[in-house]
């Protein structure tokens, strides 16, 4: 599908404002949640932006996503909007899950987002059936998975990869190896730290890529989805990058040092895009600062559009518990 | 395909699945030696051949791997019927049925539904001890968002497949092990069944017993003994264990003011503690006695077959707490 | 390290951790997040320093292995203490749990015991939704070959451990989320607890209140409020929910001859029923009224606040189904 | 430990003879089953002697065993009484479970062997927890976990290596890949059929060897025994093996063809090692048929003393659901 890096001064600003539409629409979700508005766990994306901008950029429509608990950057990625994100974690009947997902359980039946996973790994069985499905289907779609590094080590991730490589379906699985789960660091949680190496058990090529570089994950994307589509099989990405912040809000990382956070602020991929492009001429003066203030105008009118909804009523706690009917692909009920 | 003449309970099981497979294209099925082995109960013989192993999928032995598969296939518009073989290992895939099947269609908001079915065996009896014996039915019907079945007649595994098909909700569908060589009784005129109501099996007026699955037979061999003693006990088959049919128990219960309950499960926390409880706490001015069960032993089931079936409900059992119920022991 | 002055449930929890590793080289820990981080509840903040990385143990992710490495090191004679985090990620475990941990004993015929203790954190409340808010320690309950405790108070979160290190059987313990921040109501001077019976925390004459864990200071509040209607409650806090201790519960029911269980497990199939059934077969004719229940709501826990405290059994859910029992609503 | 193979005529005798009690315990077990006094599931190790002969020889009284549902064969060769193994499995109290586990369940405190789990790689979290407590225990012990091909596939298999390999745990990991789970061919099963490769995800060294062979697998066990009690962690050990027989007592054995099962007997390790004994004249006249009824002779004297026991009473059955004591090891309660 993609032959060419799409190195035009168009698609790199594209993915410059994506990362940034993530990064500052989280940054409010702290606000919001110091302000005791978003409740419970919330885990931000911060630094991981490369990859989700990499990896969805790269799909279509027809392509489905599956994520985890850490899946605002992914939920943008894939174009849902902020209003109906920020509706959802502010628990309102107007949000994409009307309330009752919040930050953990983010879906969205129009673009093929399903969710928004909290138990680590449990996402990697359902991409294998949603790509089962498709292709059972004849949709020319393909499933991109979402885990971490910790998820590598949940039976599920061995089940779900000798399942979709038994029955070639079409999954990218990408693995954010952000080198931690949590507190534990990923050298300390296997004896083989070389996650990539993981994807030999099941013969399924796997291709490592730096994750704080959204250019080479597009590009990593591009080649193993030409593999998927080519009907080869499933495809192995492990993306290395780094979360800035604590696994959740608050945390006292006391698990790694300052300097290792410091020095991995060095190749934050915004910065490190922006850089790029100014030094190569293509982000022209005041450009940034434009972005910047459009999404924060965007995030502002999300906001406001989000807190003027209407929590979701108790009335309805049982709607939703069964189905009385199966809606619609892509058009909720 | 309609049910004349006699049939197994397997072969109920077989016909059903053929039916659903051959009606409708988004219908297949997942498991573990359901294809060129035929099933580990001979349920699936010959559908492999007859319908190619791309609906009449077997998988490796992954069990929580395959389950959410299958939660992801129905998530996208297939109708997939997932064996677990027995409910024995469907602790393996129990996070994928709790925590996402359950889940999906509320904590989305209704955007996705789980028209998933999830069939296995269950019960004791067949002398394969701790590990391959549990009737786990019960406890499953614990969790909101799942539909628990358990066919007890001919007519139930024969039928209830389809309606659990079309229920846009993921069915788990237990069938007794010591069921599938069972022929009777058999109605052939019936050609369907609902997946709502529980059913009188046997009518009376003394005693309500209320039972499902394998302990159904137990209960109307009871019944019948019981009625050489002119005490006459209502039957009630559940059917369904989620959501439960109270109305039909209370109903009986109201009329005979007696009640025993029947169940396979461990005593503790088994689902004839919720029938229990909802009759006390529903018809408690109606009843002119405790209420009783017959459950298992607490015991994981032991192989030998002295304590096997002093582990499980017997006949003599329903009986004597009847007998006993009734001040007549 | 006894219980004098304030101490928080986290603490007390802590405390027990840290005298059960200093008097016992057989005891261990294994856990994810344990050590490094200090606990996802930071109730094992500190020991990894001071026991180091052999006794406190951080796990990767990999809660089915973990447990059953737990198992296997118990059955050769150590004392391991596995934290699942959260009751939530338990059933990636269950089949170590229920097939092997629960059997091993008897199906070996007494050759081994499986002295392990599991702990996790369990209930509602957080506002972390559907897969992060499970009370499955009533359904656990249904396990035989396990005991299942659930500390409600600062005494018993310090001195439960204890005894269930001591004991030869696999124990699990679920901590209550919403209770690691209560700092009372604490007695300095207890400083053992058993872990066979429960305890009447409040006594009072017109009705029973059961409950147990989280639910505990919610029924202390409803019996508080009630007191001020002149309606006495005897609230009786079950602390171990296997093997169950039914004889404090039917010596109190059979007093206030009316009996309300609060539980926030999902209604159906919870450990309430089993209470309630247990009332119903054996203290029938002592009632006065029929039995009632305060329960979650059969639904996935859904995040937004109102909804979820919608979802769980409150304060004034309590007060007004005693009212109502009482015909004073 | 082992530095040279044993190839003396007594050790070949040993292991022959080993071989044989295993094959003709378990021709008499099938008699038993059609006369049904064995009852429930019978699943036999004909055909796969050669694997528990070389394996389990090669270990000490020290070291532990955790076996599968199809363990006879392990329980022999770990030196487990025929009466007391027939007697569990006639369900009497004299049985080494007390008749409570039967076929699948076989324990024995006394030789460490730790079951007789029935759960598709349940065992191998139990080796990695048993070989963890030895070590805490400063016991200088290894753990043998013997499972299928088909475990491969379990995420218990992934996360008990993973655990094993990360904390440097005594455990030999022998997989008896009889080329099928029940009906599935492990051609069908994996897209990877070469499951020694697996043990690399790992960072675990492995060894495929005949399992056909009782003297490769033996210096197979020694290596990797080497490897092991130098504290090196754990070792796998992929033995490729047959099972003549049905899965359990009976299926109708449609996923494989006659000719396929008669290439493989012609394999069998024990006309095999008879064969090559005789050969080099090592095994003299009368020799072979002298061992055949002895082991005849301690089989009918097993099933004498079984069918004398008696059936374990309905009166005992709670008994050991909970335990008032901790056993000793070593020492039935
Ligand atoms: C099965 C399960 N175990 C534990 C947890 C608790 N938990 C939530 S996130 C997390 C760490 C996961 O790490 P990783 O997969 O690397 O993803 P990251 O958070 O780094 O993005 C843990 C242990 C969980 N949600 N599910
Ligand atoms: C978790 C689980 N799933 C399914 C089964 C049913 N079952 C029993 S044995 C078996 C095949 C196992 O194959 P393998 O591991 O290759 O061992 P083999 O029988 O060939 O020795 C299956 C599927 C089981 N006992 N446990
Ligand atoms: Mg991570
Ligand atoms: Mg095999």
């Amino acid at each position: 599908m993609i032959d060419k890096p799409h190195l035009d001064r168009a698609h790199l600003l594209e993915m410059l404002e994506g990362m940034l539409r993530i990064r500052l629409f989280e940054a409010r979700c702290v606000e919001l949640y110091q302000a005791q508005k978003i409740l419970g766990f919330l885990h931000l994306y911060d630094g991981q932006e490369a990859v989700s901008v990499g990896v969805i950029g790269s799909l279509g429509p027809e392509d489905a996503v599956v994520a985890t608990y850490r899946e605002h950057g992914q939920a943008l990625a894939r174009g849902l909007g902020m209003d109906v994100l920020m509706a959802e974690m502010l628990g309102m009947e107007q949000g994409c899950c009307r309330g009752r997902g919040g930050s953990m359980h983010i879906f969205d039946a129009g673009t093929r987002f399903y969710g928004g996973n909290a138990i680590v790994g449990a996402g990697l069985p359902l991409a294998v059936g949603i790509a089962l499905g498709d292709s059972m289907m004849r949709r020319d779609a393909v499933t991109a998975c979402f885990f971490g590094d910790g998820a590598v080590d949940e039976g599920e991730f061995h089940e779900s990869l000798s399942l979709a490589a038994l029955w070639q379906l079409p999954v990218l699985f990408v693995c954010e190896n952000n080198l931690y789960s949590m507190g534990m660091a990923l050298e300390r949680a296997t004896a083989e730290p070389d996650i990539a190496k993981k994807a030999a058990a099941y013969a399924m090529p796997a291709e490592v890529v730096d994750g704080m570089d959204v250019v080479a994950v597009e590009l990593a994307t591009g080649r193993a989805l030409e593999h998927i589509r080519a009907g080869q099989g499933p495809a192995f990405l492990e993306c290395r990058t780094y979360r800035f912040r604590a696994h959740s809000m608050f945390d006292a990382q006391s698990y790694r040092t300052r300097e290792e956070v410091a020095a991995w602020r060095e190749k934050d991929p915004i910065v490190r895009l922006r850089g790029w492009m100014e030094d190569a001429g293509l982000l022209h003066e005041g450009e940034y600062a434009a972005m910047e203030s459009r999404i924060r105008a965007d995030i502002d009118a999300a906001v406001a559009w989000a807190e003027s909804g209407s929590p979701e009523s108790p009335a309805n706690l049982m709607k939703f518990v069964t189905m009385d009917h199966v809606p619609q692909e892509g058009q909720a009920s | 395909m309609t049910g004349a003449g006699p049939l197994t309970y397997r072969e109920a099981c077989r016909q059903a699945l053929i039916e659903a497979l051959e009606s409708d294209p988004r219908v297949f099925m997942m498991g573990e030696d359901i294809g060129a082995y035929g099933g580990c109960y001979a349920v699936t013989k010959g559908l492999l051949e007859q319908f190619g192993p791309e609906r009449v999928r077997d998988t490796p032995l992954a069990e929580s791997g395959f389950t959410g598969a299958g939660i992801g296939a129905a998530m996208v518009g297939m109708r997939p019927i997932v064996e677990l073989m027995t409910c024995n290992f469907s602790l393996l895939a129990l996070d994928q049925i709790m925590n996402s099947a359950a889940t999906l269609a509320h904590m989305s908001g209704g955007q996705f539904a789980v028209p998933l079915v999830i069939r296995m065996a269950t019960g004791a009896g067949r002398r394969v001890a701790a590990q391959h014996s549990h009737s786990l039915e019960g406890w499953f019907a614990h969790i909101p968002g799942v539909k628990v079945l358990a066919p007890a007649v001919i007519e139930d595994a024969r039928y209830m497949l389809g309606p659990a098909l079309a229920d846009p909700n993921p069915v788990l569908i237990f069938e007794h092990v010591m069921l599938y060589n069972d022929t009777g009784p058999h109605d052939p005129s019936v050609t369907e069944v609902d997946i709502s109501s529980a059913a009188v099996r046997r009518e009376g007026s003394d005693v309500t017993l209320v039972t499902y699955g394998g302990s159904l037979r137990k209960c109307l061999a009871a019944a019948g003994q019981l009625a050489e003693e002119r005490i006459s006990a209502d039957v009630i088959d559940l059917r369904i264990l989620r959501p439960l049919d109270s109305a039909t128990v209370l109903e009986s219960v109201r009329r005979t003011r007696r009640c025993v309950i029947v169940d396979e499960a461990w005593r503790s926390g088994s689902i004839a503690a919720e029938i229990g409880m909802r009759i006390a706490e529903e018809a408690f001015f109606d009843l002119d006695a405790p209420l009783r069960r017959v459950c298992s032993a607490e015991v994981p089931v032991p192989y030998a077959p002295a304590m096997e079936d002093a582990a499980l409900p017997q006949v003599d059992d329903i009986v004597g707490t009847v007998r006993q119920l009734l001040g007549k022991s």
